[in-house]
């Protein structure tokens, strides 16, 4: 059901996501604007105007910077967020279709936590470092029922494949009987890009935090992998949860797109209506709350496939 | 691509790592060093595992017992450094010597 | 139930009695006399009604008592002759003797002769036969203080105990014989063999309980107890107690074909020879005990010979007869002091109230006609004669004698005195007419109507009854005898050191069978001491010996070893520390390098 | 051919930044080129057809370092590595017994006969694994899941300084915990 793409398929995963991310961006510019009575034309363009803005700055350098270690913490964010799209199939094509589709995906997502705090400790800087010990502290608190979940769709589907997944939904998508697992999956997806209520590691109270020093290519790189994690999980959605490819008349990689940027949509709206959420406190509800939902909900899966 | 390749690389690991526990001070350090001969460990079990028996799991359960210790020594190691700091203000293991026979 | 109140009266009172001890003092002559006046009141009712009860004792072995002719005729002599004997004892002992001890011992007595002959079996018997012999120690031992007297109690408890091993050896046969129940009944069913050791044991514990040659001696030493018990052991319990066991299991000397046979010669030798022994005794109760001996003889006789009925009824006219006569001597003990019967002359003359009775009595005792021993001994010899014409000339002889030795003691007591004596208690003479009444009348007995009922009462084979012939003859004798000691009496006194002394039988029993026993203990004394206690002393005094040995030639060495053990891991101690720096590092490489050594050893092993 | 470079490339790179670990002054640096290390032995086994295994490693390891370089940065007094100073003891020894272990397996590497399978290989070893593991190697996975749960109330005993008795009072009466900060889910 789905086949893999021949090398340059390698090569057109970053434009398509690229784009997407874009896309993202701009709704996103377009959304801040309305909402504070901006010029929605000039809005549209801004992701691509700030990043032309960013390419020509001059960077800044700190005292005592560990350079190696902050630039080579962004590209692996960017790098991560890329190579996390692998395994997702755009319709019927993926670039990557691996035996360990959702373990792939999931670690390429954790390469998270060390790029973001390497990227905070780079600088040399206190409010840096903040952010990335931040960060550390939402992927603790993220990670597990973020695991849960993938799991749970795993289990439905009794394969870590993800073609697999995607054919385990012919007849009826994961997300109608995973309710819990796909809001917390949207939640970890948030909270990984550090979007919306889980900015924290980025917080203004620390004057950017992670991203306090940040100029230049480094800060574009590091923003656009921001917008790439997001576009990733989102992605990831929907093969995971929202039956991949399948829907009538249109063709399975429009399908494919058209969910992508619903639950992009989604996702941007969710960021700019909920209020930050400090990390320690989702810490305690994703321990206290979402790892037993969670787990009961794998239960509920388990069950049904063994009765099934 | 062979076994004895691998348990070369794997019989490095272990070196690098026993000296890095031997000669460190600091129980973080030494700490890294256990962790490197068991990152040994790991190659070791997935080689002998792909060249010598396949057939049977034993050996990726074997990687999978040592990523396990992984976890388990690097979690009992930083809460009892932090017992052992949050008492005596101490994060080497020279100073730390009751065990003085 | 009548029964069982029976037994327990006696027994239970006198045990509370015993219990209670001095301060009960004042009251146990009214307790004692009370009880055994119940006690006759119940042994009439149970005479009459028969009663029969029994007792689960051990599984498989149920215990009874019951109360057929014999035993009513038993049971009512007892308990009359102890009332008898306990109201003379109140007025007898004064208020310092022990008196609840006494008469609780009196009461268990009588309640253990009792149970004796109510006993359906050898169990029970064997119980109250204890009983009553270990009480008769504590009676004739009554005044302990004096030494003799104790020493005559244990004599007679070790005597009779002595020959009592014959009943527990006739239990063990029986019971090896294979009679159900032990019952006294069964005993002649016991299995060939068998039942001759049976028989053997029990004539041994009869003989030895009523004095029978060779046992006579102890009787005369238990003359050391109060006159009371006297009367009550010589009459009524105790050595009645082994007449009555012959009498009750004549069916079983009559089942073996020499037990009657031996039992009727030693009846009739010890009627004749301890007569002879009474005629020669100085003083009167030493007379009075021989004459028991003889008279019992007459019994075993009859017990041998198979006339039960006329055992049976010279044992109730002795009982009378001879309670008579020992509370009449203890009377004069008394009121005179002595028991000596040179010192005892004119007694009668000064009590001539206590003289008539004790005349009585002792006419009685001699068989003159027509007092009622005369008519129970012409049964015995009329038995006797049915069996053997040699046992009745022997018992015609010992006839004689009883005559002669109640002449004596009559001319003795007669002789003419002057001064009158002390007055005597009122409750020492009260028993005596009643007696002397008993004694004189149950001679009606005799009349042949009366006879056979009493036979049929008491059972047994059916015996030839005294002709008048015979009867005649027999009274004729009696009176020659006492005509012929009286008058002997008046010229000389008899003189035999070897029927005074009782055959020397004490003495030959000492030589005989208490020295060897003495010796033989004296010899597994030594036997003990020198080579079971020489061995273990010579083990110890070896094992110390080797000890020492080892102190000085091993200890040494094996001391060195183990110092040297001792050192080396002092040593090795201080060594093994040395390691233990507390440095992780340090153990790192203690670990690797013992890691190395041990994947070498692994290589090269 | 291909896979000999990357395991060679795999292979060196692991066994250099594990030297590099204990070489260089930032305990970042440190923390990190032992994640390298790491990342490089999991390629070495993702190369042995191991996918699950590889990544599982790749995605533990990487949780684990950024957990290390915390406790790393709160306990060297010198993390960034600005001021260079030794942290070592026994260096000469050290050396010397690594060195030693490192002969002596390779000696043993080199000379023992080791045995060879003609055996298939699994299509799918993750399934296998798998299937091991809720199988015939049961106890193993029960074990490791006991070892997990009680390393996991044990860090918690050992490194919290505040139990229950600090929170709710001493006779554990108090209505709202005293925590040092406020706010909460049940609170």
């Amino acid at each position: 059901m789905v086949d893999q793409l021949p090398w340059w398929g390698g090569l057109l995963l970053p434009v398509v996501l690229m784009a997407l991310a874009g896309l993202t961006a701009s709704w996103d510019a377009v959304l801040r604007d309305r909402a504070s009575g901006g010029p929605v034309r000039l809005a549209v363009t801004l992701p691509l105007r700030q990043a032309g803005g960013l390419l020509v700055q001059q960077r800044r350098q700190t005292v005592a910077a560990d350079v190696l270690l902050g630039r080579g913490g962004a590209l692996a964010l960017l790098v991560a967020a890329v190579l996390a799209s692998l395994v997702t199939p755009l319709g019927r094509w993926a670039v990557a279709d691996l035996s360990i589709g959702i373990v792939w995906f999931n670690a390429m997502e954790v390469v998270a936590w060390a790029a973001v705090w390497l990227v905070g400790w780079g600088a040399n800087s206190a409010y840096g470092l903040v952010g990335g010990y931040r960060f550390i502290a939402q992927g603790l608190a993220y990670e597990l029922p973020h695991m849960f979940a993938l799991i749970t769709a795993a289990l439905g589907a009794g394969s870590l494949r993800v073609a697999d997944v995607v054919a385990a939904q012919s007849s009826v998508w994961f997300v109608v009987w995973m309710p819990v697992a796909f809001v917390v999956y949207l939640l970890s997806v948030l909270a990984m890009s550090f979007w919306g209520p889980f900015d924290q590691p980025v917080g203004a109270d620390a004057a950017g935090g992670a991203a306090a020093e940040l100029s230049g290519v480094d800060r574009l790189v590091f923003t656009a992998a921001r917008w790439l994690l997001l576009t990733s999980g989102a992605a990831f959605a929907v093969p995971l949860f929202l039956g991949g490819g399948s829907g009538p008349l249109l063709p399975a990689w429009l399908w494919s797109l058209v969910k992508t940027l619903a639950v992009l949509a989604l996702l941007v709206w969710v960021k700019r209506r909920i209020p930050t959420l400090r990390m320690e406190r989702y810490q305690e509800i994703a321990w206290v709350v979402l790892i037993p939902l969670t787990l009961v909900q794998a239960l509920v899966v388990a069950v049904v496939v063994l009765a099934r | 691509m062979t076994l004895q390749e691998y348990l070369l690389l794997a019989a490095a690991l272990f070196s690098v790592g026993l000296y890095g526990a031997l000669s460190q001070q600091s129980i973080v350090m030494i700490m890294m060093g256990l962790e490197l001969m068991a990152n040994a460990v790991i190659v070791g079990g997935a080689a002998f595992w792909y060249f010598a028996s396949p057939a049977r799991p034993d050996g990726q359960v074997v990687v999978l017992v040592a990523v396990t210790l992984m976890a388990v020594d690097m979690a009992i190691g930083f809460a009892v450094t932090t017992a052992i700091f949050r008492r005596r203000d101490i994060d080497v293991t020279d100073s730390a010597a009751d065990l003085k026979g | 139930m009548t029964l069982w109140l029976l037994i327990a009266l006696p027994l239970v009172g006198g045990t509370a009695l015993l219990v209670a001890g001095r301060p009960a003092d004042r009251v146990a002559p009214a307790v004692g006399v009370a009880a055994a006046v119940v006690t006759v009141v119940l042994a009439v009712v149970a005479a009459v009604s028969r009663p029969e009860v029994s007792a689960p004792l051990l599984s498989g072995l149920r215990i009874g008592l019951a109360v057929d002719g014999l035993s009513a005729v038993m049971v009512l002599t007892v308990a009359v002759v102890l009332v008898a004997v306990l109201v003379f004892a109140a007025g007898e002992f004064g208020a310092d003797e022990s008196r609840a001890r006494f008469h609780g011992l009196m009461l268990v007595f009588a309640g253990a002769m009792l149970v004796t002959v109510t006993a359906r079996d050898l169990v029970v018997l064997l119980m109250a036969w204890e009983v009553m012999g270990a009480c008769s120690y504590a009676l004739i031992g009554f005044w302990w203080r004096e030494d003799h007297r104790v020493g005559s109690g244990t004599l007679a408890f070790l005597t009779t105990r002595t020959a009592d091993l014959g009943l527990y050896l006739a239990a063990g046969a029986a019971l090896a014989g294979g009679v159900a129940g032990l019952t006294l009944a069964g005993l002649p069913t016991a299995a060939d063999g068998w039942r001759d050791v049976v028989a053997a044991g029990i004539v041994l514990a009869a003989a030895g309980k009523s004095a029978q040659l060779p046992f006579s001696f102890w009787l005369s030493r238990a003359m050391d107890g109060p006159s009371p018990v006297s009367a009550l052991l010589h009459s009524a319990t105790m050595v009645a107690a082994g007449a009555y066991l012959l009498l009750r299991l004549e069916p079983l000397l009559a089942a073996t074909a020499w037990a009657s046979t031996v039992v009727a010669w030693v009846g009739v030798l010890t009627a004749l020879i301890l007569g002879a022994v009474a005629v020669v005794q100085r003083d009167l109760k030493q007379v009075l005990a021989a004459s028991t001996c003889s008279q019992i003889g007459f019994m075993v006789l009859a017990a041998g010979a198979g006339g039960p009925a006329a055992g049976a009824g010279q044992l109730v006219a002795h009982a009378a007869t001879k309670s008579l006569l020992f509370l009449g001597a203890g009377a004069w003990l008394v009121g005179l002091g002595t028991k000596d019967l040179r010192r005892l002359e004119g007694a009668a003359r000064r009590y001539p109230f206590l003289g008539v009775v004790f005349t009585i009595g002792a006419l009685t005792l001699a068989g003159v006609p027509p007092l009622s021993i005369w008519v129970s001994k012409d049964a015995v010899l009329a038995t006797a004669l049915a069996d053997s014409p040699a046992l009745y000339v022997v018992g015609l002889a010992a006839a004689l004698v009883s005559g002669a030795y109640a002449g004596r003691v009559l001319a003795i007591v007669w002789k003419p005195a002057d001064t009158p004596g002390s007055p005597l208690s009122r409750l020492l003479l009260w028993p005596l007419p009643v007696l002397a009444a008993a004694a004189a009348l149950l001679g009606i007995g005799g009349l042949p109507v009366l006879a056979d009922r009493f036979a049929r009462l008491v059972g047994g084979p059916e015996v030839p009854a005294p002709t008048w012939v015979e009867l005649a003859a027999s009274g004729l004798i009696a009176v020659i005898g006492v005509a012929a000691a009286a008058a002997w009496t008046r010229s000389r006194t008899p003189e035999s050191r070897v029927l005074a002394d009782w055959l020397h039988l004490e003495r030959a029993t000492r030589m005989a069978v208490a020295q060897p026993v003495v010796r033989l203990a004296a010899g597994l004394a030594r036997f003990d001491d020198r080579v079971v206690d020489g061995g273990v002393r010579a083990a110890a005094a070896t094992g110390a010996a080797l000890g020492r040995l080892a102190t000085l030639r091993v200890e040494v060495s094996i001391d060195g070893v183990v110092r040297g053990i001792a050192g080396g891991a002092r040593a090795l101690g201080r060594w093994a520390p040395r390691p233990q720096t507390g440095q992780l590092h340090h153990y790192y490489a203690q670990a690797a390098v013992a890691l190395g050594v041990l994947a070498v050893l692994l290589m090269i092993l | 051919m291909w896979t000999q470079i990357v395991f060679g490339v795999c292979a060196a790179g692991s066994v250099a930044t594990g030297v590099a670990v204990f070489r260089v002054d930032s305990m970042a640096r440190a923390t990190f080129a032992l994640l390298a290390s790491f990342l490089f032995a999991a390629g070495t086994i993702l190369l042995l057809n191991l996918a699950y295994l590889g990544v599982l490693v790749v995605l533990m390891m990487i949780m684990e370092m950024v957990v290390m370089v915390v406790f790393m940065l709160m306990y060297m007094m010198n993390p960034a590595g600005l001021t260079p100073m030794t942290m070592v003891h026994n260096q000469k020894g050290s050396l010397a017994i690594a060195g030693g272990v490192f002969a002596a397996l390779a000696a043993c590497i080199f000379l023992v006969p080791w045995p060879t399978s003609g055996q298939p290989r699994p299509a799918d070893p993750t399934r296998a694994l798998g299937e091991a593991l809720m199988g015939s190697k049961m106890l193993v996975m029960m074990v490791l899941g006991l070892c997990l749960f009680a390393t996991m109330v044990a860090t918690v005993v050992l490194a919290t300084h505040r139990g229950r008795y600090d929170r709710y009072g001493d006779a554990l009466r108090a209505k709202r915990p005293d925590d040092p900060v406020r706010g909460g889910l049940d609170r």
